[in-house]
């Protein structure tokens, strides 16, 4: 992407506020996330959630399937499911966007918020050809057609595409896993978003388009400034592309801090056991002591802590009281009640 | 895209084939006699013999069918005794009327149902889709026959806007066009919503909100085409269904079809004519579905390039 | 290639191709081309490699549910043919764990009687006296709960389902087991504690196993031999350690500089993407 | 007059007819011939050499006179001069005579009235009809035989599609089974008709028929059934009448089975049905009970005693025939039309413990069966298009016919003599003769005789319904015109 | 409308009882009403179709008959009662949909089953008499096969079923042919459980509940055509009493005698517009609505 292109529709961009110079460009404050579960009872699927997403930086956000992840991003871009309801802030540059009208929600959906889908395949419309889809968020600024398609082509030569302006005209189909994902990418990256939201991008990847994608996204990510909130169950994608991290568990926060830190010095016994299962490629490790039980679901969240079940540490506390977030060093927030025993820490 | 024409052509070979012998065997398994139709209860035992030979049917069974396929495949259906003509002129006299009332049905069913469909299937569950299932239920679970005689007795009978049987001017098509398209409307009506709902779910629909479309956008922009895929077909399978299907509505309004003309063939056990017609409709239907096939393939580039 | 043990399994020259569905655009095209591996008795072989490489294949031709085109898999010796065409003793022999731990379960039969079937089907395996309490002691040595038996894959987690299809497994007392991806869909606690369980019945039932995966670190932790396909074909073949630190072939050592471990720096790009898809 | 949006123009001399049969083809020597539709459009369009009237009495058309030899083997016909085709050429004797074997040569229904028969031009004027055995029916038969151009071959559809006749009436256009346009000929012999066209249109379902005539879409519909009648009545615009026809409900009985073989039981059996309340209750206008095979627009109709209902002496008869009343009797129809009238017959039966199962049967098997006697009492309405009791009884009667298992030598007697004599006075006592034996011996029952109703709208004038349902409108008028 | 389907893991489980508003229990309830009325019914109102009253020709709705009853729903053109007419029909209603369905559906079933799952031969035939017989419109065969036999009860229920057949085929081939990839169907026959015992315990059950869904239907359907039938004054024999019969022979007198057509008519809608709710609902439990799209 050219500055001049960048420029373009950025400055089309109507009625967006002056970027505060400092503090993070997004702030979430206690985000609950309730869904309709079945005999009309409702679901806390994410449940008092709060972290910040600093300026130009990538915060990793894992947790284990079901662990509220993908509704955390969906919450941010006002898209949840229907039957949804979201309480709490969602502060974009400082402009609440959960109190926001429909129409500025939607302003800032696709040009200041983009996301990436997990699925390269799902997320594009088999009967459109990918310029087109592409396109679309330019043309919204009625912008010639011809303009359209230079930006078109520069995307996808930008996100490594060969080839572009033949690639352009291709069905989703007709292109390999990798190149849907890089078609993907340049779509989120069409209206010039200043935040991107990656639900699981390299999921259905293999390792080596996996490494290729992630690269690319460091890429763009240091070339324009773009902050990204990167939605993984992996941790070692996040522990390579992410800064921060923020650790889920049933819906809950359980540790957020800088990526290193988290993930050598895990400050909650949840971390800690994710870190020792995840098994080693270029060393021979035995298989780790797992930890017992299945992972908690928001839908029958334990009383107290919900990790308590599993926990080596867990006490009589930990059954009852839920633990708060709380700074247990600088920079390194934990909930657990006994943060300070996590063994490795 | 050619060779998917071309195995569809070949099916359509065979499946007129098995259509024509399918109706073969059917007609001549029935009982009943086409020279004792044709003679009427004075026939003596020897005109009938006479006839009989003069028909063919004395021959064994298996040369009468090779010789009908090998007439069907010279194009020539034989000769109506009982209508004293060329069965396919007079199949063919009847395919006017048909094509009128048929096609008329079609296009009303295809804007009212995909009108109703789209607009119960934007929002699945809400009221206007509440509405517009009952509404579609009630479409279907009227007979034909039954909404027919309602029609002519209110609009032909009461208000005398509209002619109640015949045919003629556009004014004549209009009941049984309608009557026809009834139950076509609640079928393309409930599987546009159903489609459009599920399409609707479909991840690109979410990802296109993401690039901040309104709904409106997502609609027509995204979702509408790719729900018609599934419709496609099945206005390709309803229309052939209406070809030789209107016979009740042609019933109720005397109009001369193809449906009825077969009803009275068959009563009159004329063979020739019951072959042609019902060979013009199978011929019609393969069209019809082939039609709709390539229909499909436009819309949907994966099936256009052969990768589903 | 061989261990010089006489081998379990043995494949030879395998060709597996896809009939000209899909508007004949995948017609013969070769899934697999021309595939060799063995398997000694009590050793596990790692199978890996990208997706498409045609590992299922290769899985699903030991196990019997397709047919190869060409070559032989032999058990023992033995001709192994369709399954359900086997002799009872060598299908016994070879069973499978699938990726989805779920729909590896028939979600209208009970853990119970997924197990029953087992027994009715191979009546040798059946046990002779209690079987509420041999079904309770295999599940017990799978770490399930007794109460399991009752409930349906609907009502189990991921971990328990694969639990479930591994007591199915090695009910009949297997000699190989074939796992395709069994750790793949699980969550990476989960799928500790399954890759735990199946290092140990490895040890306990003496078991040789066909161990496919996509995670080199999976392959890593539990596999003594490695195989990586690529395009259908078995591109480096060797023992685990050798081949993923000291990789001779270039695609083994491109998948190894992509596989990421914590801690690593984001590895060097390799070459571009594919063009069009398969 | 009512305002369709066509036809119902009855006062600009436009008529609108409703036709029960569909017209497949107007060529009357075809297969369809003896069909309804196009006997009703040949006699609009061609020319015959007699025709019956209305009420059934024989005129000459293109015959001036006839008269039969001795032994009633050939009879000869003078014919009109100066007669022409609408296009203009001369209608000759070689034309009937072509016509006659154009006819006999397709071998269509109406060629099996004339077994045998030749037709021969005895001078310009003259020709001759002769036949193999003595056939006084003749010029009775010879109504639905019609004269077309000779030349016309045997499959001409471009000829049909455009005929040239000498009827009152030319074809302005023809759609097959769907409609006909009549146009006056021109060159017509006779008067002109006043009519500027005649439309007759298919509409093969009765409530569609009425429909249509309540609404003024036609100006004339014909077999209506009594239900109907009572509401038509009572409009102003409408004119109703009945007429009697040749038809009559014949429920033959199968003699030749054991429970039908004695008279007896079959005497019994109809005195057990009550006609009177039945024809009463399902056809008060159009039905009247029948007094004789026949009805009395036939020649040869002679009444007979009336069979009184008596179920008790009915249930006494068959009683004491030894009838046994375990056996379930069929009685099949081909008409849902005549359902009502079967079902309650059936249901008088059953009073009196005579089990009888109705059978309504496609009209391709009705026919089949009815030739091969598979059936215990047959129903039928059963029409002398003729006007004549020898193309009833005379043909179907006789031991040699088979039609009803019945056979009795002094029978064939009777009906031969009468179908070989010309005089009118001796044949309608020979038949007489011949019809006493029939009602005695119960070969069927014969209950009821119909009127045809008709409808049309008060506008048209000169409307004469016609016995035979061939109403003729060369003479009909509008009354704007 | 932000439709994400719920991420449930793995295949659905046998439908769990959900309480559901005792409204959508009326259809239910009414469809149980006609069964009940067809089974026990003729036992309580005695209707004898062939016996006719011409005293009590077509008498208003509650006119009192010469036999001293009343009329409830009036009489028709031969003095029958309506109310026993409507029940009777009733019966032939539901014996003829129930037999034409259950026909069709274990014909449709059985080779849908064994096409989808085995595959092979077995499926390309299968294919190909689909086509053919799909060449014909349904109620077009229907009617060649109903006018050129016999008249007969069991003639309708066999041309009813000599298409009706087909939807269920279909259905169960693509249940059948999407579950034979299904891994406890593959695990099944890595232990060497027999085809036949595969298809049964493993296939087939899967497919009951669309195919219900699509019974119910075609049950209607079925019933609809079959009044279409006796409209058009084919297929059953005169001694059979059926709503169509009824509502053809009523057709003439509308203007004058409106409730010999209408109320059959009425019963007729009521009982297919409750089955197709019906319908609805258990496709919509069980799954999608197939018969739209095959027609
Ligand atoms: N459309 C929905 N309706 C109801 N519940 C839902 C819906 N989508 C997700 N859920 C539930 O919400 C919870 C959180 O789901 P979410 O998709 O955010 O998890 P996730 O962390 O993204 O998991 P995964 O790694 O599987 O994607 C889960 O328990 C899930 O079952
Ligand atoms: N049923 C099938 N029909 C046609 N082609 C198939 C089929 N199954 C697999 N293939 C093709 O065969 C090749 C090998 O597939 P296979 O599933 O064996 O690969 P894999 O290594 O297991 O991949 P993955 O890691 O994605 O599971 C692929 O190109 C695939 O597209
Ligand atoms: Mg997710
Ligand atoms: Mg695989």
């Amino acid at each position: 992407m050219t500055p001049a292109g960048a420029g373009t529709a950025r400055e089309n961009g109507a009625g967006k506020p002056a970027p505060a110079t400092d503090g993070p460009i997004l702030r979430i404050e206690d985000l609950v996330v309730e869904l309709p579960g079945p005999h009309g009872t409702r679901t806390r699927v994410v449940d008092g959630v709060s972290f910040d997403v600093p300026r130009a930086a990538t915060v990793g956000l894992i947790g284990e399937s079901g662990s509220g992840k993908t509704m955390t991003a969906q919450a941010v871009l006002g898209l949840p499911p229907e039957g949804a309801t979201l309480t709490g802030r969602l502060l974009w540059h400082g402009e609440d966007l959960l109190a926001a009208t429909p129409a500025r929600r939607r302003a800032v959906r696709g040009r200041e918020i983009a996301m990436i889908f997990q699925d390269p395949l799902a997320a594009l419309n088999p009967t459109q050809r990918i310029g087109r889809q592409i396109g679309e968020v330019p043309r919204r600024d009625r912008l010639p057609r011809a303009e359209v398609n230079r930006r078109v082509v520069e995307l996808l030569d930008r996100v490594g595409v060969p080839e572009p302006a033949r690639r352009m005209r291709a069905y989703p189909h007709e292109l390999s896993g990798g190149l849907r994902q890089r078609a993907v990418i340049a779509m989120a990256l069409a209206g010039n978003p200043a935040l991107l939201l990656a639900d699981e991008p390299t999921t259905a990847l293999d390792v080596t388009v996996q490494s290729r994608i992630l690269r690319l996204l460091a890429d763009i990510r240091a070339a324009d400034g773009l902050a990204m909130l990167l939605v993984s169950h992996d941790l070692r994608v996040v522990s390579h592309v992410g800064e921060r991290v923020v650790v889920m568990y049933a819906g809950r926060i359980c540790e957020r801090g800088p990526a290193r830190d988290v993930l050598r010095r895990p400050a909650h016994p949840y971390t800690a056991a994710l870190v020792r299962s995840v098994p080693a490629v270029r060393t021979r490790t035995a298989p780790a002591d797992p930890l017992p039980g299945a992972p908690a679901t928001p839908a029958n969240r334990p009383v107290g802590c919900a990790f308590h079940p599993r926990c080596p540490l867990a006490r009589a506390r930990c059954r009852a009281e839920p633990p708060k977030v709380r700074e247990v060093a600088p920079d390194r927030w934990s909930a657990c009640h006994f943060a300070e025993e996590v063994p490795g820490s | 895209m050619i060779r998917m024409i071309v195995h569809r052509l070949l099916i359509g070979v065979f499946v007129m084939w098995g259509a024509a012998s399918l109706i073969f065997l059917i007609v001549r398994a029935a009982p009943g006699d086409p020279a004792t139709v044709l003679l009427g209860p004075d026939a003596t035992r020897s005109q009938i013999d006479q006839l009989h030979a003069s028909l063919g049917l004395d021959r064994p069974l298996a040369v009468q069918y090779l010789d009908y396929l090998g007439d069907v495949c010279r194009l020539d259906f034989g000769q109506s005794h009982w209508l004293g003509r060329p069965a396919m002129g007079a199949v063919l006299d009847r395919l006017p009327a048909t094509v009128d009332l048929t096609a008329t049905a079609t296009a009303i069913a295809v804007t009212v149902g995909l009108a109703l469909g789209m607009l119960a299937g934007a929002r699945p569950g809400g009221p206007l889709d509440r509405v517009v299932s009952a509404c579609t239920i009630a479409l279907q679970s009227f007979p034909t026959f039954w909404i027919g005689i309602m029609l002519v007795l209110v609009f032909a009978l009461s208000l005398r806007v509209l002619p109640s049987s015949g045919v003629g001017t556009p004014q004549h098509l209009v009941l049984p066009a309608v009557t026809l398209s009834f139950p076509f409307v609640a079928i393309i009506a409930r599987l546009t919503r159903t489609s459009l709902a599920e399409t609707m779910r479909e991840s690109y629909i979410q990802t296109a909100r993401a690039k901040g479309l309104t709904e409106r956008q997502v609609l027509f922009g995204h979702a509408l085409r790719n729900s018609l895929i599934p419709v496609v077909t099945v206005v390709g399978v309803q229309v052939g269904a209406l070809v030789g299907g209107a016979v009740i509505v042609e019933n109720v309004f005397a109009w001369p079809g193809l449906g009825s003309l077969v009803v009275e063939a068959v009563a009159n056990r004329d063979y020739t004519v019951v072959q042609g017609a019902t060979l013009l409709i199978a011929g019609i239907v393969v069209v019809l579905n082939l039609t709709a096939d390539l229909l499909i393939a436009q819309l949907d580039p994966r099936i256009r390039t052969g990768a589903v | 290639m061989s261990t010089g043990e006489r081998d379990l399994l043995d494949v030879r020259e395998l060709y597996v191709t896809y009939g000209g569905r899909g508007g004949g655009r995948r017609g013969g095209h070769a899934a697999v081309a021309g595939v060799s591996l063995s398997v000694a008795p009590e050793e596990t072989l790692g199978l890996v490699g990208e997706s498409g490489s045609g590992k299922t294949t290769v899985a699903r031709c030991v196990a019997g549910l397709l047919r190869p085109r060409a070559g032989t898999v032999t058990f023992e010796g033995r001709p192994l043919g369709r399954a359900g065409h086997r002799p009872p003793e060598l299908q016994r022999a070879v069973q499978m764990v699938f990726q989805d731990p779920r729909s590896s379960l028939n979600p209208r039969m009970t853990v119970a009687s997924v197990i029953a079937e087992v027994w009715r089907t191979h009546p040798v395996t059946a046990p002779e006296g209690d079987r509420t309490e041999a079904l309770h002691r295999l599940l017990a040595a799978m770490g399930l709960d007794p109460d399991v038996a009752s409930r349906r894959a609907g009502d189990l987690s991921g971990g328990q389902c694969q639990r479930v299809s591994i007591a199915r497994a090695l009910a009949v007392r297997p000699r190989l087991l074939v796992c395709d991806e069994a750790v793949s869909a699980l969550d990476v606690s989960v799928q500790a504690q399954i890759l735990r369980l199946l290092a140990e019945l490895r040890g306990r039932h003496r078991l040789a196993m066909l161990f496919i995966s996509h995670d080199l670190g999976v392959v890593h932790q539990i596999a003594d031999r490695v195989a990586v396909m690529r395009r259908g074909v078995i591109v480096e073949e060797g023992r685990t350690v050798e081949v993923l630190t000291a990789p001779r072939h270039p695609y083994t050592r491109a998948l190894l500089d992509a596989a990421l471990d914590l801690d690593d720096p984001v590895p060097g790009d390799g070459t571009a993407d594919g063009g069009a898809a398969g | 007059t009512t305002a369709g949006d066509d036809g119902g123009g009855a006062a600009s001399g436009d008529v609108t007819v409703a036709g029960t049969y569909p017209i497949e083809s107007l060529d009357p020597h075809g297969a369809q011939g003896a069909s309804t539709g196009t006997q009703l459009a040949a006699q609009e369009i061609f020319s015959r050499l007699v025709r019956p009237e209305a009420d059934g009495t024989l005129e000459g058309d293109l015959a001036t006179s006839w008269k039969a030899n001795k032994d009633v083997t050939a009879w000869t016909f003078t014919l009109r001069s100066g007669v022409t085709f609408s296009d203009g050429s001369a209608l000759d004797a070689d034309d009937v005579v072509a016509s006659f074997q154009r006819m006999t040569g397709l071998g269509g229904p109406n060629a099996g009235n004339f077994p045998g028969d030749t037709l021969t031009k005895v001078s310009a004027t003259e020709v001759v009809l002769r036949s193999p055995a003595p056939d006084a029916s003749v010029p009775g038969k010879l109504g639905t035989f019609y004269v077309l151009p000779s030349g016309v071959g045997k499959d001409d559809t471009a000829f049909f599609n455009h005929p040239v006749g000498s009827g009152p009436f030319t074809v302005d256009a023809f759609t097959p089974s769907e409609s006909l346009v009549l146009v006056p000929n021109k060159r017509y012999r006779g008067t002109r008709p006043r009519l500027r066209k005649v439309t007759v249109r298919n509409i093969p379902e009765l409530a569609a028929r009425m429909t249509a005539l309540r609404t003024g879409e036609v100006d004339v519909v014909w077999g209506i059934p009594d239900d109907q009648l009572a509401a038509l009545k009572g409009r102003q615009d409408l004119t109703v009448r009945t007429v009697p026809s040749s038809a009559e409900f014949t429920m033959w009985f199968n003699s030749s089975i054991p429970a039908l073989k004695d008279a007896k039981v079959r005497r019994a059996i109809w005195q057990a049905v009550d006609f009177g309340t039945i024809i009463g209750k399902l056809y008060p206008e159009t039905g009247r009970a029948a007094d004789a095979p026949v009805t009395g627009v036939v020649l040869g109709h002679v009444a007979q005693p009336a069979v009184a209902y008596d179920p008790t002496a009915a249930k006494a008869a068959l009683t004491a025939a030894g009838f046994d009343f375990s056996t379930k009797l069929r009685l099949q129809f081909a008409n849902d039309e005549f359902r009502p009238f079967v079902q309650a017959v059936v249901s008088d039966l059953q009073k009196v413990g005579v089990r009888v199962d109705p059978l309504e049967k496609e009209q391709a098997v009705f026919t089949e069966d009815l030739l091969a006697l598979k059936w215990d009492i047959n129903f039928q309405q059963l029409a002398t298009p003729s006007y004549d009791a020898a193309s009833n009884l005379g043909r179907l009667y006789t031991c040699a016919a088979r039609r009803m298992g019945y056979c009795d030598k002094k029978l064939d007697a009777l009906l031969a003599a009468a179908g070989a004599t010309a005089d009118r006075q001796q044949r309608t006592d020979l038949y007489g003769r011949a019809e006493r034996i029939i009602w005695q011996d119960a070969v069927g029952m014969y209950p009821m005789s119909v009127s045809i109703a008709y409808a049309w709208n008060s506008d048209l004038k000169g409307f004469v319904p016609d016995a035979s349902g061939l109403p003729d409108f060369a003479t009909v008028r509008t009354g704007g015109s | 409308m932000a439709g994400l389907t719920v991420a449930v893991q793995g295949p659905r489980t046998a439908p769990r009882r959900v309480r559901r508003p005792l409204l959508s229990l009326v259809p239910a309830l009414v469809v149980g009403c006609y069964l009940l009325v067809a089974a026990v019914g003729p036992v309580l109102i005695h209707y004898d179709p062939v016996h006719t009253s011409l005293e009590d020709r077509l008498l208003a709705p509650g006119s009192r008959v010469s036999g001293g009853g009343t009329a409830w729903l009036g009489t028709d053109g031969l003095g029958r009662d309506l109310l026993a007419q409507i029940v009777y029909g009733a019966r032939t209603a539901v014996l003829i949909g129930v037999s034409t369905v259950a026909l069709s559906c274990l014909v449709g079933v059985l080779l849908g089953a064994v096409a989808g799952y085995f595959r092979g031969v077995a499926d390309a035939v299968l294919a190909r008499i689909f086509d053919v017989l799909l060449a014909f419109p349904a109620i077009l065969l229907a009617i060649v096969i109903a006018g050129a036999f016999r008249r007969s009860v069991l003639l309708v229920v066999v041309a009813l079923a000599a298409t009706g057949w087909i939807t269920f085929a279909r259905v169960t081939r693509g249940i059948a042919l999407s579950l034979r990839e299904r891994p406890w169907v593959d695990a099944a026959r890595v232990l060497g459980v027999p085809g036949r015992t595969v298809l049964a315990r493993h296939v087939l059950p899967f497919t009951a509940g669309p195919v219900v869904a699509l019974a119910t239907l075609e049950f209607a359907l079925v019933v609809l055509a079959e009044a279409g039938l006796s409209f058009l004054g084919i297929g059953l024999p005169a001694s059979t009493v059926s709503w169509g019969q009824t509502i053809a022979n009523g057709k003439e007198y509308l203007e004058t005698q409106w409730w010999i057509s209408t109320l059959p008519g009425i019963a007729l809608s009521l009982l297919i517009v409750n089955v197709g709710i019906l319908g609805d609902q258990l496709t919509a439990r069980y799954g999608r609505g197939r018969s739209d799209r095959t027609g």
